[in-house]
């Protein structure tokens, strides 16, 4: 780097007032970027990336402050400036785009208004030529018939549309740098890579420095130069890509590496620090030995032909009178699907939002009636038992599930112990307030989580000790098949790493089978023997968990395979 | 130390912002004056004297008389029981009422939430308080009918805010899980759904106190409130009113910033609970 | 578009049950109420032979689901009945003093609007400042104080002592005339009269009743919009907006406001609604011939038609308001129907 | 020139329906015009015409002011200078003179030529029959207050020729002249009504209900319903001196304290029937003046229920006679503006003076004593029941009543009425165990109170009271002279029954209360209290 670089953060720490005093959000943070340069910003959540992002341009909360240290942009003091001052910054010389694209955007305002008002603010059009600017704009993002787009709001537009109409406001003025904070979160895989080309190509071609704020390091690896890993307010280690992902030196920055789970990385690689040979001395299983042998081979959960249809919003109002046979306007949300779990294994359920899975995993749960087929489970067709009634069956116990958000699926009213103690006390009838104060414990000791937690409420939870509460809640009743929705999506990495070890453990100790549904294809390929994709409510490739990610037979795996941003992390 | 945490919660809310300070104060003396007003006053609220009627605020009668010759002082303290024993009543009705309708509305929705819901559309669409107007004059005029009028034009608001709160969260994940655990749908409404309701419940049902409060004061203008000889806050307003243009402010001032005072620390308390209870910004 | 016909249509077939609902409950509540209508309308010292002939004319002698089919029927022919205390006809009667409440009303609501929202905007902009104390303490006073007793209280001050405000006598002082019939509202047809005399006088009149009124709706809508604010200012396109570098007024008008309106929106059409039925008072106190006072009047006398009448159109009056706010979100917002 | 609005032509379009087609416009600078007054009253007229049924109490005043009678009462001036009208004196209107039969029988009126109608038509015996057959056919009150002058069948009126009738009696009563002086037995002009009757309305009380058809001194120009109407004079009116307005407005302003910010404000020139509490503030203040007397043969009376229990014992009516706290009634309640009725001195009437003070006053001893002897020692529960639309006395004096009686352990519970439920439950059912009531005779006689008020069944008897001596009495003296003989000494035992039984505790003779500004005169005080325009002057 150069003697002055063109952006520069020095010595940066800003506090927030919070009703439990001052927190530190930053501490002594200080890096640069050169001109042209891309700069990855890495950290798990509360790492403060996110804040550095929203010091530059005065962007933080009333309650924060920037309590010392400079930014400087091109030779201009940004930190603590007048708002008169990073006004014209902002948009013009600094730009930014956000996650959550759709949140983004302004929704009642057309898409090529929002672009046009950012235009006309900096001077850079004149309300006749705002519109042929922003179409022109559009059009650079690579949104198709930009004319008529202009007019559209950002409800009727994909998510990805979205985000591409964020950097097109970003880049309208031609800023200089761009700050990225998480651009592609909530994006599928395939739109991920799409929208983050677009970037580099815009980025690339205008000369621009970019500042990508991310969780993850594939990502980072793949578009940076440059890589700034932080944690708590501070920075630990800043590199090259090459020398960050070859040599780490920090520990952080390593347990982050090998958290993170590549196409060929190892479930026990992911927390090297753990031991894994041995279980806690406490934690004794009981052998499900009769339910093992009994049926080995037995397939434990066959279903065939699931089917269900979700009546469209057109359908209902167009014709609210006729309630029956519309079939033909309904969205097919799962079509006809069908496949099998034998006991004690693994299947992984594949696919992006939309896909069907969740509304798959949901009717096998038994929360949710079929439009039509079947699901035989352990040898009885269950479909015949509606939803409302099966929750009153002894069967009830052994299907049972694991929640994908962890905070919304543990009661805000109930403590730890309440929630983990619901499923003894209604399908176990166990009341003695001793053997359930004795069983909890043991659950919770299962789940490494420790006691003295049993009495916390969710908000006092972090999100690591609220999946554990969510898992030791589910497998409380000797369930035969748990079914895992995203149970680690909402979870940091390497909180990820842990949990996926722990059902990993727990699955082999007390002889489960789990339904593992999932859009991260490293993970499932991580956890289970078998894997089956889905797209449109349909399967399209089932198989064998290593040879469908690597050898994809359909087009759609193959595109989902290829998007999944990774680096070769050096075994340590 | 879960107490700890709560008392210091309440503690930074009441430091963060002095007016719910001040309601609580507010709300302390009322409740006071509720509880004890009939031994803290100096005269007999129902005792007429016609030699010392309508005198204006002096040392013995330092809120002055009323046309009977009335201590206006101990009306005004002794009424504290009965309005707010009313709007208590009436509020506490509607609660219970709309919150279960309310709840049921949105759990199981379908059938039950079309009925409801058309119901509380038919309420809402009267003009409420000619509808609690008809109600006392249908039913009779006395406290229970009151407090019945007050509840009926109150259940929509509560089914309303029920059946919202509700709706969310039915598919919550925790709803879901307890569905797994086998809890039968009216055990999760009351265990699982209804205690997460209660923190928006609780803002609404103090906003209504100080409206219930107001409606009664409503009623006794046009002749429908309270019997007299008792003190009520709404009808010494609605009594002193005719006095204003004759110069006999008292009669109407002291009652009316009573009934001031108190429907305000409803309204304050209300926004103060809400900073209290909301879970957003608990961390 | 279709789709937003659609959904307006959907709406209005929605509203026929609780119209049905209200015809039903106000005929059953009108027919609770104590009193014989047939006593009060023979007069004082009628013997019972007239009473009863009273009670024949009323057709009263009739069973209560006779006399409710034959309601029905009239409504259907858009035959409200015959108010019995002032032998005029309910809907007449109605048309005539409906542009009064609506007139009173809409002033009211568009003080406090003027007033509210301003207020809530400075509150969310400085949310837990003084200025957002000072806010909340004063519109918290406005919706504390009984509409009666503000209504007097100002009679008292600005007409009785200081005689700034015109004498509290309906619409216009004795000495004016009302203007042509157009709109029914007298400020807008003596503005089409071009009798700017006439407007000065009935915008006099209406000052008083309106700031009583506007008083008690300022509450609602300072804090629906100080909440609608806060929440639209928190939230990510605001950030975005602020990060293109747009203009802070630019930023709170064309941005947080507008879509801060559709809860406001919605508050409006409650408050009116709200209003319209809480001015009885407010007119009683003014001498205001709206249909608030018409509707004290009628139910104090039994007057099964009248009060009808009045509580019909006020409900449809409330269904269309509210079809108002719908039509008018739906216009702001391009969500709004595919939503719900 | 200001541009304010001055009256344009006469006949111009009407405009709606709420407004009389005579005229369109209100006149400009009203209340400085000294030929226009603004009167402000609480309650609304709702009807144009007395005998349509449902006409309330203060429509009276239109009947009283647009249409003529066959005679009228005269007017006297009382020692302070007000005037009142005088029960003794009955003067022509349109009949210019009548002579009564030997028999009494039947009474012969000649019509006066001068007695001409609006559209210029002359009032006619047909006229005149069709208006008393009117009165006596549509039923209701109308019916009933011709009755008390013993006319109820049309066949007992006879046209003899155009400017010739007469009315025959089925015995001769002394009520019967008064009675054709009473707002009911106006003169209609029975050409123009006709030409709107209809099968189903063959007394056109639809048409006339809006648009009367009268020859009185005043004209309605304008009515708009809830708000106001107008009276304009009648230039062509010759049956007496001509009314010194040309124009009266009435405004209905519903609020008291508004009336009363109003009238002390001067932007009203008379507030009739102004509280008791306002009379008397606003004389001692001297600004406007304040004319008020006595209401002839009216009390206001608390009734004791003798169909329930313990009220039929005439020791415990006594026992509340001898507890009321009269006087703090007088000074809290009516504010002074109300007669004593109480503290008579001898138990039995020595005159036949109607309303004359009860020989009661407050006892609580001689109550307790009363009280003991009944057997009520320990007391009794009871309600105690008033009329809300007469709050501003009724309720004051309930309080004070109750206050006293739990001084004798009588505990009384309020239960205030709304106006519409009162006369059912009051009157009709008779069903109120304590109540307040207030009856007065439009036709001053003792015996007519008596006939309303005390005789078994008759609407004002309240109080269920049944007494075969007073039957028979009232009976007998109700149509007799005055001048008879035993007149004298029939009212006498009557008022004495009134006095030992007392089912009606008389409280105080009320007063009517005027309040005018300074430069209004002639304000004359009618036993109908209604305001009558035509003695008005304004300076």
């Amino acid at each position: 780097m150069q003697a002055s670089p063109f952006f520069s953060i020095n010595g940066l720490s800003v506090q927030f007032k919070t009703r439990n005093g001052i927190v530190d959000a930053l501490r002594d943070v200080s890096f640069s970027i050169g001109k042209g340069q891309v700069i990855g910003v890495v950290g798990e959540s509360g790492s403060g990336k996110s804040v550095t992002a929203y010091s530059v341009l005065g962007l933080l909360d009333r309650v924060g402050k920037i309590s010392g240290g400079t930014i400087t942009f091109d030779g201009i003091p940004l930190a603590n400036a007048p708002d008169k001052l990073l006004k014209d910054i902002r948009g013009r010389e600094i730009s930014m785009i956000f996650q959550n694209p759709r949140a983004a955007l302004n929704p009642i305002r057309p898409i090529g208004k929002q672009i046009a008002d950012v235009l006309i603010e900096h001077a850079q059009a004149t309300q006749a030529t705002a519109r042929g600017k922003a179409v022109e704009m559009l059009r650079t993002v690579k949104i198709a018939d930009p004319e008529r787009r202009y007019w559209a709001y950002p409800y009727e537009l994909s998510g990805g549309m979205c985000q591409r109409v964020v950097i097109a406001m970003a880049l309208a003025c031609n800023p200089r740098l761009l700050i990225a904070d998480e651009p592609t979160t909530g994006l599928d895989v395939i739109t991920q890579k799409a929208t983050m080309d677009l970037i580099q190509t815009l980025t690339q071609t205008r000369d621009m420095s970019v500042m990508l704020i991310t969780h993850d390091l594939g990502l980072a690896a793949q578009y940076c130069d440059h890589i700034v890993v932080m944690q708590q307010g501070k920075v630990v280690e800043a590199a090259p890509v090459d020398t960050l992902f070859k040599h780490p030196q920090h520990p952080y920055t390593q347990a982050l590496i090998t958290a993170s789970p590549g196409p060929s990385s190892k479930l026990a690689d992911l927390t090297p620090h753990q031991s894994h040979a041995e279980t806690p001395a406490q934690l004794k299983v009981q052998p499900k030995t009769q339910r093992v042998a009994e049926a080995q081979n037995r397939d434990l959960l066959e279903v065939v032909n699931l089917v269900k249809a979700f009546p469209t919003q057109t359908s209902k109002i167009a014709r609210p009178w006729k309630q029956k046979n519309k079939h033909a306007a309904d969205f097919l949300a799962v079509n006809q699907v069908s496949f099998r779990i034998k006991r004690g294994e693994s299947l992984g359920l594949v696919g992006q939002s939309g896909s069907g899975k969740s509304t798959t995993s949901s009717i096998i749960t038994r929360l949710l009636d079929p439009t039509s087929g079947d699901i035989i489970f352990d040898g009885e067709n269950i479909t015949q038992y509606p939803a409302a009634k099966f929750t009153h069956l002894p069967q009830r116990a052994n299907i049972q599930m694991v929640f994908q958000d962890p905070t919304d699926s543990l009661n805000p009213r109930f403590s730890a112990f309440d929630s983990i103690a619901q499923p003894l006390i209604h399908l176990k009838k166990l009341t003695q307030r001793q053997s359930l104060q004795q069983k909890v414990e043991q659950l919770a000791d299962w789940v490494d989580l420790p006691r003295a937690l049993l009495s916390r409420f969710p908000h006092q939870l972090s999100g690591g000790q609220k999946a554990r509460v969510g898992i030791a809640r589910a497998i409380a009743v000797d369930p035969l098949l748990l079914i895992l929705d995203e149970p680690t999506s909402a979870l940091d990495v390497s909180v990820q790493a842990v949990i996926l070890n722990l059902l990993h453990r727990l699955k082999q100790q007390m002889d489960i089978s789990y339904l593992f549904v999932s859009h991260d294809l490293n993970v499932v390929r991580l956890m289970c023997e078998r894997v089956i994709v889905m797209n449109q409510g349909q399967i399209v490739e089932a198989g064998p968990s290593d040879q469908v990610l690597s050898h994809p037979q359909a087009d759609y795996t193959r595109a989902l395979v290829e998007a999944i941003p990774h680096f070769t992390p050096n075994p340590v | 130390m879960n107490l700890k945490q709560t008392i210091r919660h309440f503690h930074y809310v009441l430091t963060e912002n002095p007016v719910t300070f001040f309601a609580f104060f507010l709300f302390g003396v009322i409740i006071l004056a509720a509880l004890f007003g009939p031994w803290l006053v100096p005269y007999d609220p129902l005792a007429t004297n016609a030699s010392i009627a309508l005198q204006p605020p002096n040392a013995s009668h330092i809120f002055g008389t009323d046309q009977l010759g009335r201590d206006v002082f101990s009306r005004v303290v002794v009424a504290t029981r009965l309005d707010l024993g009313i709007a208590t009543s009436a509020v506490a009705l509607a609660f219970v009422v709309g919150s279960a309708l309310g709840c049921m509305a949105g759990f199981f929705g379908g059938w039950a939430d079309r009925v409801i819901g058309r119901l509380s559309d038919t309420i809402m669409a009267f003009p409420l308080f000619v509808l609690a107007m008809g109600i006392v004059s249908a039913l009779g005029n006395s406290v229970e009918n009151i407090v019945y009028a007050t509840a009926i034009i109150n259940l929509p608001f509560y089914a309303r805010v029920a059946r919202a709160e509700t709706f969310v969260r039915r598919d919550a994940g925790f709803v879901q899980a307890a569905r797994l655990c086998g809890t039968s749908d009216a055990r999760i409404l009351t265990t699982q759904v209804f205690p997460n309701i209660l923190p928006p419940m609780m803002i609404q049902i103090s906003l209504n106190m100080g409206w219930a409060i107001l409606n009664a004061a409503g009623l006794s203008f046009i002749g429908l409130g309270v019997r007299p000889p008792d003190a009520e806050w709404g009808i010494m307003v609605a009594e002193g009113a005719s006095y204003i243009i004759s110069g006999e402010w008292w009669l109407v001032l002291f009652p009316g910033v009573a009934l001031m005072l108190c429907v305000f620390c409803f309204n304050l308390l209300g926004d103060g609970l809400r900073d209290l209870v909301d879970p957003l910004r608990r961390n | 578009m279709q789709a937003k016909v659609l959904q307006i249509s959907a709406r209005l077939l929605q509203s026929l049950p609780s119209i049905l609902g209200i015809v039903v409950i106000s005929f059953a509540l009108t027919r609770a109420l104590p009193g014989d209508p047939a006593v009060y309308f023979a007069g004082a010292m009628a013997d019972q032979a007239s009473i009863e002939q009273v009670r024949q004319a009323l057709g009263l002698d009739k069973t209560l689901l006779e006399q409710f089919f034959i309601y029905a029927k009239n409504l259907l022919n858009g035959d409200l009945g015959m108010s019995l205390s002032t032998g005029r006809p309910v809907l007449e009667e109605l048309l005539t003093r409906l542009p009064a409440s609506i007139e009173l009303t809409l002033m009211g609501l568009g003080l406090s609007i003027l007033i509210a929202v301003p207020l809530g905007i400075l509150a969310a902009t400085r949310p837990m400042s003084w200025i957002d104390h000072l806010c909340r303490i004063l519109v918290t006073a406005g919706v504390s104080l009984p509409t009666f007793f503000t209504g007097l209280f100002l009679i008292y001050i600005f007409y009785y002592l200081l005689g700034w405000a015109p004498s509290p006598l309906g619409r216009l002082d004795i000495i004016y005339l009302p203007p042509e019939h157009v709109t029914g509202s007298y400020l807008i047809d003596s503005l089409i009269a071009r009798d700017m005399e006439v407007f000065w006088a009935s915008l006099k009149q209406l000052i008083l009743p309106t700031v009583t009124l506007g008083l008690f709706a300022l509450a609602p809508i300072a804090r629906m919009t100080r909440a609608a604010m806060l929440n639209t200012l928190a939230s990510d396109y605001i950030r975005t907006a602020r990060a293109s570098g747009l203009a802070e007024t630019k930023l709170l008008i064309t941005y947080a406001l507008r879509n801060a309106m559709l809860p406001i929106l919605t508050t409006l059409g409650m408050v009116f609604s709200f209003l319209l039925g809480a001015n009885v008072l407010v007119e009683k106190v003014f001498s205001w011939p709206g249909i608030g006072s018409y509707a004290i009047e009628a139910l104090v006398a039994s007057d099964y038609a009248a009060v009808q009448g009045f509580v019909l159109s006020m409900a449809l009056l409330f269904t269309f308001v509210n079809l108002l706010v719908d039509i008018i979100l739906t216009l702001i917002d391009p969500r709004v129907a595919l939503d719900s | 020139m200001k541009r304010r609005t001055f009256i344009k032509t006469l006949g111009l379009t009407a405009q709606g329906a709420a407004i009389l087609p005579f005229l369109r416009h209100i006149p400009a600078e009203a209340a400085g015009k000294s030929d226009t007054l603004v009167v402000i009253a609480g309650h609304s007229i709702n009807s144009l015409d007395l005998h349509r049924k449902g006409t309330n109490r203060p429509s009276y005043q239109v009947t009283v002011n647009i249409y003529d009678r066959l005679v009228r009462f005269g007017t006297k001036t009382l020692a302070d200078g007000s005037l009142t009208y005088d029960s003794t004196v009955i003067e022509p209107e349109v009949a210019e003179s009548w002579s009564i039969a030997d028999d009494g029988k039947s009474i012969t009126f000649t019509i006066n030529p001068k007695a001409i109608f609006w559209d210029g038509s002359p009032v006619t015996a047909q006229d005149v029959k069709w208006s008393f057959d009117r009165a006596v056919s549509l039923g209701g009150f109308p019916a009933v207050q011709m009755k008390a002058g013993s006319m109820t069948n049309p066949e007992q009126f006879v046209v003899v020729d155009d400017k010739t009738f007469r009315i025959d009696l089925p015995k001769p009563s002394k009520l019967t002249l008064p009675d054709l002086a009473v707002p009911i037995p106006f003169i209609i002009n029975a050409k123009e009504a006709q030409k709107h009757a209809t099968e189903k309305d063959p007394w056109a009380t639809e048409y006339l209900h809006k648009t009367p058809a009268g020859s009185g001194a005043y004209k309605v120009t304008r009515w708009d319903p809830g708000q106001q109407f107008v009276y304009e004079r009648n230039e062509n009116w010759a049956l007496g001196p001509k009314p010194g307005l040309k124009r009266v407005i009435v405004r209905e302003v519903p609020s008291a304290a508004t009336r009363r910010a109003l009238i002390e404000r001067q932007n009203a020139d008379l507030y009739m029937d102004i509280p008791a509490k306002d009379a008397k503030e606003l004389q001692a203040k001297g600004d406007v003046d304040i004319a008020g007397a006595p209401i002839d043969n009216c009390l206001h009376v608390l009734a004791l229920n003798l169909s329930h229990k313990p009220f039929d014992d005439l020791k415990v009516r006594q026992a509340i006679a001898y507890a009321l706290p009269y006087e703090d009634i007088i000074s809290l309640a009516a504010y002074g503006r109300g007669k004593p009725m109480f503290g008579g001195k001898n138990k039995t009437p020595t005159d036949t003076q109607w309303p004359q003070p009860f020989p009661y006053q407050q006892d609580l001893k001689k109550a307790a004593a009363l009280l003991q002897e009944a057997g009520y020692a320990q007391g009794f529960e009871t309600t105690l029941s008033y009329n809300l639309g007469l709050a501003d006395w009724q309720e004051p004096t309930a309080l004070l009543i109750q206050q006293a009686l739990k001084q004798i352990n009588i505990n009384v519970t309020l239960d205030k009425i709304p106006g519409a439920n009162w006369r059912t439950a009051a009157l009709v059912e008779k069903r109120l165990p304590m109540h307040l009531e207030n009856f007065g005779g439009w036709l001053n006689y003792p015996d007519y109170y008596f006939f309303w008020a005390y005789k078994s069944g008759h609407l004002f008897n309240s109080s269920n009271y049944k007494n075969d001596t007073i039957e028979t009495l009232v009976d007998e003296t109700l149509h007799m002279e005055t001048s008879h003989p035993s007149y004298a000494d029939h009212v006498k035992k009557m008022i004495a029954i009134a006095f030992e039984e007392v089912p009606r505790i008389p409280l105080y003779q009320p007063y009517l209360d005027a309040a005018m500004q300074k430069n209004v005169s002639g304000y004359t005080a009618w036993f109908h209290r209604q305001l009558d325009c035509r003695n008005l002057k304004k300076a």
